[in-house]
C-alpha cells in the first residue's frame, strides 16, 4: 500500500499522519521524545503506521460475521495489549540503560552497591506493574514512556528513600533515570515490532480468537510504501527532508484545520512553545497570521511546568482547574516561573483549583491578544495544538471568544493536536499527485 | 455634608478607577452638555470649561481591565497606556465622550491620535500640538492658533462659542482648584502621615472626571478631614520624592506597597494636569493670551517639555530640598521613552548633590510588587539605618 | 547577646544565629540552608529555626532579636524585618570586609548591590522578571540532563568547548539544549555554555553599578563552582576590573545580615530604654 | 545612507561608478570633519528628518548626523558595545537604541565610522521633526558639550496638511532663531543667494532620486527599494543635499539604473544579482543594521524584492511631487521639514502604503517593526490592518531593532518571513 506522510516536528511532541493517495487518513502517531529529531520523526511515523495497521485489522475483521461491538472491543483490547507489550520492551531497554548509567556515573557518587540494589528493587516493582497500568479503564498519567515510566520510577524511588538513609539519595536515583531515559529514547526509535507485539498481545487477550490472529497476520503482511512526505513544525529546519519538502507551520495548520472543519475561518494553535493565530479563506488558504514573539510565556510548556510542580499528569490539570469557582488573577506568565508562581499563590492561601483556573485563563488571554492582532474571530473558529486537549483551556477560550466576539461555532477535536501534521500530509499528497501527473 | 474620611476616600477611589466613566455619563444626562476626553499630560481645561464642556482626563484602565483587543494594536515594547485606551474605545466605555484631544506628549500618544481617527472616524479627535519654543512671538503665536482652532471645532460640535468673559471665569475656577492642590501638596510635605499618598493620589485622580467645582469641594473637605484625624501619627519612614509617573499612572497597589515598605512620598508627579501651571493664571486682560503665556512661562519641568539650557535635573534637586526628602524614587512606566531618557540627566544632578536614588518600572496593570517592595524597602532601610547610625 | 536571622526565599530557607559581642563585634554561631521542595515555606522556616536554635543550645527566649528578610515578613515569631538587599549587604561585609559589591543570585532573580565599607547600599540593579539566566532555569536544565545540583559546578569545570546558547528565552533555550544533546555535545560543555551566558548577564549587571573593589557572590548559586569560574573568566575577558569572591557561608548571607541588623536595632532600642522580646513585634 | 567604508556590503557592485563616488564623498566628508579643529571649519550636529543641509552648507558649516553614525556603528558591529556602555551609564534597556549607541560612541572617544575622531559640535541643531526622542537626545548631548542648541520645533501634520500657522511658525523659527545662531557660529552673514543655489541643486538631485526609486515599477525591478535603496538615499538625506557632488552622484546613479533597466536586470543583492523576481513587496519601517546582510539575504534567497519602502522617505518625501523651491527658500525648507514621512499622520501613511501597493504592483506589505522607534512602530499594527482591508493583499509582520543585536532573532524572523512568502504563493495558487 502506498502512503504519504506528514510530520509536525513540534517543540514538545512530534506528530505524524499517514494518508492514502486520496488524502484519507490512515493512521496517526505521536511521541514526546525531544532529544533527537531523527529519532522523534521515526518514532512518530512508526506509531502512525501501527495505527494504520490497527485500522487494517479492523477492516480485515469486517464482513466475517462478527458482531460490530465485539469487533470494536477486540481491536481496543488489542491496542491496549499492544501498548503494554511496547512498554515492557522499553522497560527492558531502560534496565540496560540504567545499568550503564550506574557504571558511568554511580562511581562518582559512591555507594554504587547500594544504588544497584535500589535499582534492582525499583525495576522489579516496575516490571510487575504493566498489566495493571494498561488494564481497561486504568488511569494513566500519560501514554508516553518517558512520563509514564518516569512517574512510576520516581514514586518507587521516593518510597525507597523515605526511610532516611545517609547514603541513598533520592536525587541520585532520579539523576540516573534522567540519564538513562535519554539513552532509551535515542535507541528505541524505529524498530518495527508490530507483528511480534500484536501477536503477543492477542495471545494475552481474555477472549482469544483465531479470526483476530489471522487478521493480524494479514494486516502485518501488507507492504507499506512511502511515496511522499512533507515536514513542518518548530524544528522543521532540522527535518531529515530536502528544503522543497518543508512547509511553514502556518500553512499546514491552516490547511489541516480547513480539512477537518471546512467552515473554519480562524485557527488558533497553542503548542508547547508557540502560539499562532491564523485566518484562512474558504479554500483553506492562509490570509493572515500572527505568532508570539521570542518570549514563550503563556504557551503549553507552561502547563508542563505546572504539572511537574504538582506532580500531576498533563491531562489531569484541566479537570482540576474546571472545579474552580473563582479564578485567581495571574499576571506574570513567564513559563519558567510557573512553578514559583504556583508556590507563592499556594502559600498565600489560594485554592489550588482557583490558581489553576487562573493560570489557564492567563494563557488564553495571551492567545486572545494574538487572535485579535491577526484579525479577530470573524466566523467559525477552530482551536488546535496540544493545549486544545486541555478542558480548562478550552473552557476559558470559549468564554472569552463568546465575550469578545459573540456566539461562534467553535471546533475542538480530540485529533486537533495532529492538525499541523494533517496539513503536511495533504501537502505531501498534492506533491505526489503533481509528480505522478508530470510522470 | 457629613461625608466621613473613609467614605470620601472610598468615593475618590471609585472615581479614580471608573474607566467606564459612569460619573461622566450621569453628568451628561443631568446637563445635556458635551464631554471631551483628553490624554496626559496637559491640556488647557479652562478653554473647554468656558465652552460649557466637561473635560475628562483619560489615563487608561488601570489594573481592572483585561486587555485583549488593545494588544492587537501595540507591540510588546510599547507602554501600556495606548492599548488600554484603545480597549476602552472598542468596548464602548468612551462612547459618552463627544471627542478626544491628544496633546503632543510623545510619539506614542501622537500616533495614537492617528489610530483613533482610523478606528473611530466619526468622532471628534484632535491632536493638540504644543510648542517647544517658548518665545511669545513664535511658540506663543502658534499655540494660540492651536487653541483657537480647537475652540472653533468644539463650537462646531455643539459647544458654546469661546467668549473672553466666560474664559476669565473659568480661569478663576481653575486657579482656585490649583491653589487647593498646591495646598494639599504642601500639607503632605509637612506631615505625610496625615495625607498619605495612597489617599492623596486617588483624591487628585478624581479631578480627572469630576467637574472642577465638585473636585475643589472634595479637596477642601479632604484637607479638613485628614488634618483633623488625630489617629494619624508619624512613623519611622524615609522621606522620598517620586518621579517619572507623569503619564501612564501606576496602580494604587504600587503606591501602597511603597508606603508599606517604609517610604513617605513627600512629592511626586502624578496627574500633572492638575498642577502643570505653577501659579495662578492672570485674570486681567486677554484671557487666551494669559493662558498661552502661563503655558510658555509658568509650566513645571517635565520630561516632555524641552529644556535647552542644560539644567535638566535642577528642578528635581530643588524639589528634594524643598520637601526635605532623603532620597528619590524613579518610578516610570516601562517603555516610556520620555521618562526613561530623562533619568540619566536627573540622576547626574542628584549624584552631584549626593542625594540617594533608586529606580524601577511599572505598568498600569502591574500586579506583582514583590521586586519593587524589596527594592523600595531596602532603599528605605538604608536611609533609616544610616541616618540613625 | 544571641540574635537570629531568617531568610525565606522562593526555593530555600536560610537561618543564621549570631553572637553579638557589642564593641568587640559579632561571631557567627551557625548558618544553614534548607531547600523548600514543595513544602510549606513558613512551616519549614519555623522548623529550621527551632532545630538551628537547638543545635546552638538555645531556646527562643534567649534571643535578643529575631530578624526576618526575604518573604518572611509575616512570621509570627519575628521581632523585625529588613529588606533583602540590606541584609545581603550586611552579611557580605561580615563575611568579607573588603567587598564593595554583592551579587545575590537566587532561584528567581539576581541582584547586584553596590555597598560601602559600612554595608550601606549605594545602588542596586536587578534582573528583569524574565527567567532567562536564573537559578530556576539552570535547575530545570539540569533536571533534564540528569544532573544533581551538587554535580553542576564540578561538571562545568570539566568543559573543554563550551557551547553557546543563543536564545534569550529560557524556554527556547531549553529546546536549544535538547538539540545540543541530540547533536552529541558533551553535558559539561552544555552546562559551561549556560554558565557563561549567565555569567555574562551578571557581569553586565554588576558593571553597571560602577563600583571599586571585590564583589562577593551570595545566595544559592554562590555554591556553584562552575558559575563562579565562569564569572571569573568573564571578568578576566572584560579587562579584569572585577574580582569575584565567594565564601563558604555565602548561601545564608541574607540570614546572617538580618541577624546582625537585628543586633544593631536591639542595642539601639535598648539605649532608648525600649525592652524587646523575641516573639513580639517591635 | 550607509556605505560602510571598511567592509563594503555590496562587494559585487563595488566597482559601480555611483558606489565609488559615494564612498569617496563620505570618506572625504569624515576626513574633513576629522581635520576640523586644525582647519577651523565649524560643524553642526543635526538629525536626518527635517535636516536643513542647504542652509548649513550656505554658511559653509559641516553637518554631522548622529543617526548615521549610530547606524554605521551597527553595521560595523560596534553598537552592542556602545549600547552596553550607555546602559551602564544609567540608560534603560527600554529606550531607543540609536540614542544609546551614540552616547556609547561619544563616551568611547567619539570615533566615527571611518575610524577618525569626530569633532565636538559647534552647534546642536535640534530639528525636532517626527520624533520626540530627538529632543531627549540633544538634551543629553547638551550635558556633554558646552555649545549652543537651537530647537527648531516642527509641528506635526496631524490633519494630513500643512496650515499657514504651521508654516509661519517654522519659518519664524528659522528666520529669528536659527539663522542668527548660524551667523554667530559661522561668523558670517546669511547669504540668500547661496542658499538658493543650494536649493536648486537639491531639486535637481531629488528629481533623479525619484526616477531611480520609481524604476522599481518595472518588472523585474532593477533595484531593491529597501535594502538597496538605503544606499541610494544616503547622500540626499545626509550631509550632501544641495552640493554639486550629490547632483553628480544621482546623475551617475540614474545612468546605471537605466542600464540595468534596458538589460532587464534584477537588483544586486549580497550574493550577486537576483535572477528571478518571485515576490514584490512594499516595506514599512526601517531595516536592521546589525545583521543587515544576513537580513537581506533572507529576502534574496526567496526571490523577494522590495519595490517600495517608507524608510527611504524619512529624510523627505519626494515621490508625490515635493521639490525644494529656490524661489521661496525659507518656506520651502519649512515645508520640507514638515513633509518627512514620520511627520505625517497615520492615515496619510496608510494612503501612501496603499498607493505603493497599487502603483508598484506589489504582492504584499511587510512591516519590520523596530523596538527602538515609537515614531515608526506605535500604530503600525493598525496601519497594517487598514492596508490589508483597503488592498485585499497579504500583509506580514516581523520585529527586530535598528542597532541592538539582542533584538535580532534570525530564526524567528526567517520563520515569519517564510510563512509570509509561502502565504503569498499559496494565495496566488502557485506553489502548493
Ligand atoms: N493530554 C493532554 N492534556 C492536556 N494538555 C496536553 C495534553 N497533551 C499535550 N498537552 C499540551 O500540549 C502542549 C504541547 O502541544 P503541541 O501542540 O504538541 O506542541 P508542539 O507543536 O510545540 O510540540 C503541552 O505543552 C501541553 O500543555
Ligand atoms: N551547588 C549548587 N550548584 C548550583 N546551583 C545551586 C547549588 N545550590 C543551590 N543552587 C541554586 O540556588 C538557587 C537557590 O538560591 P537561593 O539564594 O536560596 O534562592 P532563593 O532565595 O530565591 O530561595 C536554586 O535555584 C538552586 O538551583
Ligand atoms: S507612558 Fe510615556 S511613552 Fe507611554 S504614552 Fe505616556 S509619555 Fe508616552
Ligand atoms: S519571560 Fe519567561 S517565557 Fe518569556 S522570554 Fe523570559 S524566560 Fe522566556
Ligand atoms: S525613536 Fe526612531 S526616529 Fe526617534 S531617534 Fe529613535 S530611531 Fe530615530
Amino acid at each position: 500500500m502506498q502512503y504519504c506522510v506528514g510530520i509536525d516536528l513540534g517543540s514538545t511532541t512530534t506528530k505524524a499522519i499517514v494518508v492514502d493517495e486520496q488524502g484519507k487518513v490512515l493512521g496517526r502517531g505521536i511521541t514526546n521524545s525531544r532529544s533527537n529529531y531523527d529519532a522523534a520523526c521515526a518514532v512518530a511515523v512508526s506509531e502512525a503506521l501501527h495505527d494504520a495497521r490497527f485500522a487494517q485489522i479492523a477492516g480485515e475483521l469486517e464482513g466475517r460475521g462478527i458482531d460490530a461491538d465485539r469487533r470494536a472491543a477486540w481491536v481496543l483490547d488489542l491496542e491496549r495489549g499492544f501498548r503494554e507489550q511496547q512498554y515492557r520492551a522499553q522497560l527492558a531497554h531502560l534496565d540496560g540503560a540504567l545499568q550503564r548509567a550506574l557504571r558511568e556515573h554511580g562511581r562518582e557518587r559512591g555507594h554504587e552497591a547500594e544504588l544497584e540494589t535500589a535499582l534492582a528493587t525499583i525495576l522489579a516493582r516496575m516490571a510487575a506493574e504493566p498489566r495493571e497500568l494498561f488494564a481497561a479503564g486504568a488511569n494513566r498519567k500519560s501514554d508516553f514512556f518517558r512520563d509514564l515510566a518516569g512517574s512510576r520510577y520516581t514514586e518507587h524511588a521516593g518510597m525507597l528513600t523515605r526511610v532516611k538513609s545517609e547514603t541513598l539519595s533520592f536525587d541520585a536515583l532520579v539523576g540516573l533515570f534522567d540519564k538513562a531515559i535519554l539513552d532509551v529514547e535515542a535507541k528505541v526509535a524505529a524498530r518495527s515490532d508490530f507483528a511480534e507485539h500484536a501477536q503477543r498481545a492477542a495471545h494475552e487477550l481474555l477472549e482469544r480468537s483465531r479470526e483476530l490472529e489471522q487478521a493480524i497476520e494479514r494486516a502485518a503482511a501488507v507492504p507499506m510504501e512511502e511515496v511522499s512526505s512533507v515536514g513542518t513544525g518548530y524544528g522543521r529546519a532540522r527535518l531529515p527532508f530536502p528544503r522543497s519538502r518543508i512547509r511553514s507551520e502556518i500553512l499546514c495548520h491552516g490547511l489541516g484545520a480547513h480539512v477537518m472543519f471546512p467552515g473554519t475561518r480562524t485557527v488558533l494553535d497553542i503548542g508547547g512553545q508557540d502560539t499562532k493565530a491564523i485566518q484562512i479563506d474558504a479554500a483553506g488558504i492562509v490570509t493572515s497570521f500572527q505568532m508570539n514573539d521570542r518570549c514563550a510565556a503563556g504557551c503549553g510548556r507552561y502547563l508542563g511546568y505546572i504539572a511537574d510542580e504538582m506532580n500531576l499528569g498533563l491531562h489531569e490539570l484541566g479537570p482540576m482547574a474546571c472545579k474552580s469557582t473563582r479564578a485567581v488573577r495571574i499576571n506574570s506568565t513567564c513559563t519558567v516561573f510557573a512553578g514559583a508562581e504556583l508556590r507563592e499563590r499556594l502559600s498565600l492561601g489560594e485554592r489550588r483549583e482557583d490558581i489553576l483556573a487562573g493560570l489557564h485563563r492567563a494563557i488564553i488571554l495571551r492567545a486572545m491578544s494574538l487572535l485579535s492582532r491577526s484579525g479577530g474571530v470573524r466566523s467559525e473558529f477552530t482551536f488546535t495544538g496540544g493545549v486544545a486537549r486541555n478542558l480548562a483551556a478550552v473552557g476559558a477560550l470559549r468564554k472569552l471568544v463568546h465575550e469578545n466576539y459573540g456566539e461562534m461555532t467553535i471546533n475542538i477535536s480530540p485529533e486537533s493536536i495532529y492538525t499541523g501534521a494533517l496539513g503536511a500530509a495533504l501537502f505531501a499528497c498534492r506533491e505526489w499527485s503533481h509528480r505522478e501527473l508530470a510522470a | 455634608m457629613t461625608e466621613t474620611l473613609p467614605a470620601l476616600v472610598q468615593r475618590a477611589t471609585e472615581l479614580s478607577r471608573d474607566w467606564r466613566l459612569s460619573s461622566v455619563r450621569a453628568w451628561k444626562q443631568r446637563t445635556g452638555a458635551l464631554a471631551i476626553g483628553y490624554l496626559p499630560v496637559y491640556v488647557p481645561r479652562e478653554v473647554f470649561h468656558a465652552q460649557g464642556v466637561l473635560p475628562v482626563g483619560l489615563t487608561g484602565a488601570g489594573d481592572d481591565l483585561e486587555i485583549i483587543k488593545g494588544d492587537a494594536f501595540y507591540q510588546s515594547y510599547i507602554c501600556h497606556l495606548p492599548r488600554s485606551t484603545i480597549e476602552l474605545g472598542l468596548n464602548g466605555s468612551l462612547d459618552c465622550l463627544d471627542g478626544i484631544v491628544f496633546p503632543a506628549t510623545c510619539d506614542v500618544i501622537r500616533n495614537l491620535s492617528g489610530v483613533w481617527r482610523m478606528q473611530f472616524p466619526s468622532k471628534m479627535s484632535r491632536y493638540l500640538d504644543v510648542p517647544q519654543d517658548f518665545d511669545r512671538a513664535m511658540g506663543g503665536v502658534f499655540y494660540r492658533h492651536e487653541l483657537e482652532d480647537i475652540a472653533r471645532e468644539i463650537h462646531e460640535r455643539g459647544g458654546r462659542k469661546l467668549e473672553a468673559e466666560a474664559l476669565r471665569a473659568s480661569i478663576r475656577v481653575y486657579n482656585e482648584n490649583r491653589t487647593l492642590v498646591r495646598e494639599l501638596l504642601t500639607l503632605r510635605r509637612e506631615a505625610p502621615w496625615k495625607l498619605p499618598t495612597a489617599e492623596l493620589y486617588v483624591v487628585l485622580r478624581a479631578g480627572l472626571v469630576l467637574p472642577v467645582e465638585e473636585h475643589s469641594a472634595m479637596l477642601r473637605r479632604y484637607r479638613d478631614l485628614a488634618q483633623a484625624d488625630a489617629e494619624r501619627r508619624p512613623r519611622d519612614q524615609a522621606r522620598v520624592v517620586l518621579t517619572g509617573s507623569f503619564c501612564e499612572q501606576p496602580p494604587l497597589g504600587l503606591i501602597k506597597t511603597l508606603e508599606r515598605a517604609g517610604c513617605y512620598i513627600v512629592d511626586d508627579d502624578f496627574v500633572p494636569v492638575l498642577h502643570w501651571l505653577r501659579g495662578d493664571v492672570c485674570t486681567e486682560g486677554d484671557p487666551l493670551a494669559n493662558l498661552v503665556t502661563a503655558f510658555l512661562e509658568d509650566s513645571i519641568d517635565s520630561p516632555v517639555r524641552y529644556c535647552g539650557d542644560g539644567t535638566k535635573g535642577q528642578e528635581l534637586v530643588q524639589r528634594v530640598d524643598e520637601s526635605k526628602a532623603e532620597g528619590v524614587l524613579f518610578c516610570a512606566p516601562s517603555f516610556c521613552d520620555p521618562a526613561l531618557l530623562d533619568q540619566p540627566m536627573a540622576q547626574a544632578a542628584l549624584d552631584g548633590r549626593a542625594i540617594p536614588w533608586t529606580s524601577f518600572k511599572y505598568s498600569e496593570n502591574t500586579g506583582q510588587f514583590h521586586v519593587i517592595r524589596e527594592q523600595a524597602g531596602t532603599f528605605a532601610d538604608s536611609i533609616k539605618l544610616w541616618s540613625e547610625a | 547577646m544571641d540574635v537570629a536571622g531568617i531568610d525565606v526565599g522562593s526555593s530555600a530557607v536560610k537561618v543564621a544565629v549570631v553572637r553579638d559581642t557589642g564593641a568587640a563585634g559579632a561571631e557567627l554561631r551557625l548558618g544553614v540552608a534548607e531547600r523548600i521542595r514543595r513544602r510549606d515555606p513558613r512551616k519549614l522556616a519555623e522548623e529550621l529555626f527551632n532545630s538551628t536554635l537547638a543545635d546552638c543550645g538555645l531556646v527562643a527566649g534567649d534571643l535578643g532579636y529575631v530578624a526576618t528578610t526575604g518573604d518572611a515578613e509575616e512570621l509570627a515569631f519575628r521581632t523585625g524585618h529588613f529588606y533583602g538587599m540590606t541584609t545581603h549587604a550586611r552579611g557580605a561585609v561580615f563575611l568579607d570586609p573588603e567587598v564593595r559589591a554583592v551579587i545575590d543570585i537566587g532561584a528567581l532573580h539576581a541582584r547586584g548591590i553596590r555597598i560601602d565599607a559600612r554595608a550601606k547600599v549605594l545602588g542596586s540593579r536587578m534582573t528583569s522578571q524574565c527567567a532567562s539566566g536564573s537559578g530556576q532555569f539552570l535547575e530545570n536544565i539540569c533536571r533534564y540532563l540528569g544532573i544533581t545540583l551538587e554535580a553542576i559546578g564540578p561538571l562545568s569545570l570539566l568543559a573543554t568547548k563550551p557551547e553557546k546558547c543563543s536564545s534569550i528565552c529560557a524556554v527556547l533555550a531549553e529546546t536549544d539544549v535538547i538539540n545540543m544533546v541530540s547533536r552529541g555535545v558533551p553535558t559539561a560543555d552544555i552546562i559551561k555554555g549556560i554558565h557563561e551566558s549567565m555569567a555574562g548577564r551578571y557581569l553586565k549587571l554588576l558593571t553597571s553599578l560602577a563600583f571599586e573593589g571585590p564583589a562577593l557572590v551570595t545566595g544559592g548559586l554562590a555554591s556553584d563552582v562552575g558559575l563562579m569560574n565562569a564569572l571569573r573568566e568573564a571578568a578576566q575577558a572584560a579587562g579584569g576590573r572585577i574580582e569575584f569572591r565567594s565564601h563558604p557561608r555565602s548561601v545564608p548571607a541574607g540570614a546572617i545580615g538580618a541577624a546582625l541588623w537585628g543586633a544593631f536595632r536591639a542595642r539601639k532600642l535598648a539605649m532608648k530604654g525600649l525592652a524587646l522580646h523575641a516573639g513580639g513585634a517591635a | 545612507m550607509s556605505v560602510s567604508t571598511k567592509n563594503p556590503p555590496l562587494a559585487a557592485t563595488a566597482k559601480d561608478d555611483s558606489q565609488v563616488r559615494q564612498k569617496q564623498m563620505i570618506a572625504a566628508h569624515y576626513a574633513r570633519l576629522a581635520r576640523a579643529s586644525e582647519s577651523g571649519e565649524k560643524n553642526v550636529y543635526t538629525f536626518v528628518p527635517g535636516n536643513l543641509t542647504e542652509l548649513l552648507r550656505s554658511f559653509d558649516l559641516l553637518p554631522v548626523l548622529p543617526e548615521i553614525n549610530a547606524l554605521q556603528s551597527g553595521m560595523r558591529g560596534k553598537s552592542a558595545e556602545y549600547i552596553a556602555l550607555a546602559e551602564k551609564l544609567g540608560h534603560s534597556e527600554d529606550v531607543c537604541t540609536y540614542v544609546k549607541c551614540d552616547i556609547g560612541m561619544l563616551k568611547s572617544g567619539n570615533v566615527g565610522p571611518t575610524g577618525e575622531r569626530l569633532p565636538s559640535p559647534d552647534l546642536l541643531l535640534l530639528s525636532y521633526t517626527g520624533c520626540f526622542t530627538f529632543m531627549k537626545w540633544f538634551e543629553l548631548l547638551k550635558q556633554e558639550y558646552q555649545c549652543p542648541v537651537v530647537m527648531l520645533h516642527v509641528p506635526y501634520q496631524a490633519e494630513g496638511r500643512i496650515t499657514d500657522s504651521m508654516r509661519a511658525y517654522v519659518t519664524a523659527q528659522i528666520r529669528q532663531k536659527l539663522i542668527p545662531a548660524l551667523e554667530q557660529v559661522a561668523g558670517r552673514k546669511y547669504d540668500e543667494d547661496r542658499l538658493k543655489e543650494c536649493l536648486a541643486r537639491s531639486a535637481q538631485a531629488e528629481e533623479d532620486l525619484v526616477w531611480v526609486l520609481q524604476s522599481a515599477k518595472n518588472r523585474p525591478s532593477p533595484i531593491d527599494a529597501w535594502f538597496g535603496a538605503v544606499y541610494y538615499v544616503g547622500p540626499i538625506f545626509s550631509a550632501f543635499r544641495g552640493t554639486p557632488e550629490a547632483v553628480e552622484y544621482y546623475r551617475a546613479l540614474r545612468v546605471e539604473i537605466q542600464e540595468r533597466l534596458t538589460k532587464k536586470l534584477g537588483p544586486v543583492t549580497p550574493d550577486g544579482m537576483m535572477t528571478e523576481e518571485k515576490y514584490r513587496l512594499v516595506i514599512e519601517g526601517p531595516p536592521n543594521w546589525t545583521s543587515f546582510r544576513e537580513f537581506w539575504r533572507m529576502f534574496a534567497e526567496e526571490g523577494a524584492v522590495a519595490v517600495a519602502s517608507t524608510y527611504t522617505k524619512v529624510g523627505g518625501m519626494y515621490d508625490f511631487g515635493f521639490r525644494h523651491d529656490p524661489e521661496r527658500p525659507l518656506e520651502t525648507m519649512a515645508e520640507y521639514c514638515m513633509g518627512c514621512y514620520t511627520n505625517l499622520d497615520l492615515s496619510t501613511r496608510v494612503g501612501i502604503l496603499t498607493r505603493y501597493m497599487q502603483e508598484y504592483e506589489a504582492d504584499g506589505l511587510l512591516v519590520n517593526s523596530v523596538k527602538s522607534c515609537n515614531s515608526f512602530s506605535a500604530g503600525q499594527l493598525a496601519m497594517l490592518r487598514e492596508v490589508e482591508s483597503r488592498t485585499g493583499r497579504p500583509v506580514g509582520f516581523i520585529e527586530s531593532d535598528l542597532v541592538d543585536p539582542r533584538y535580532f532573532s534570525a530564526s524567528n524572523i526567517k520563520n515569519r518571513l517564510e510563512s509570509f512568502l509561502q502565504m503569498i504563493a499559496q494565495k496566488r495558487g502557485g506553489a502548493a
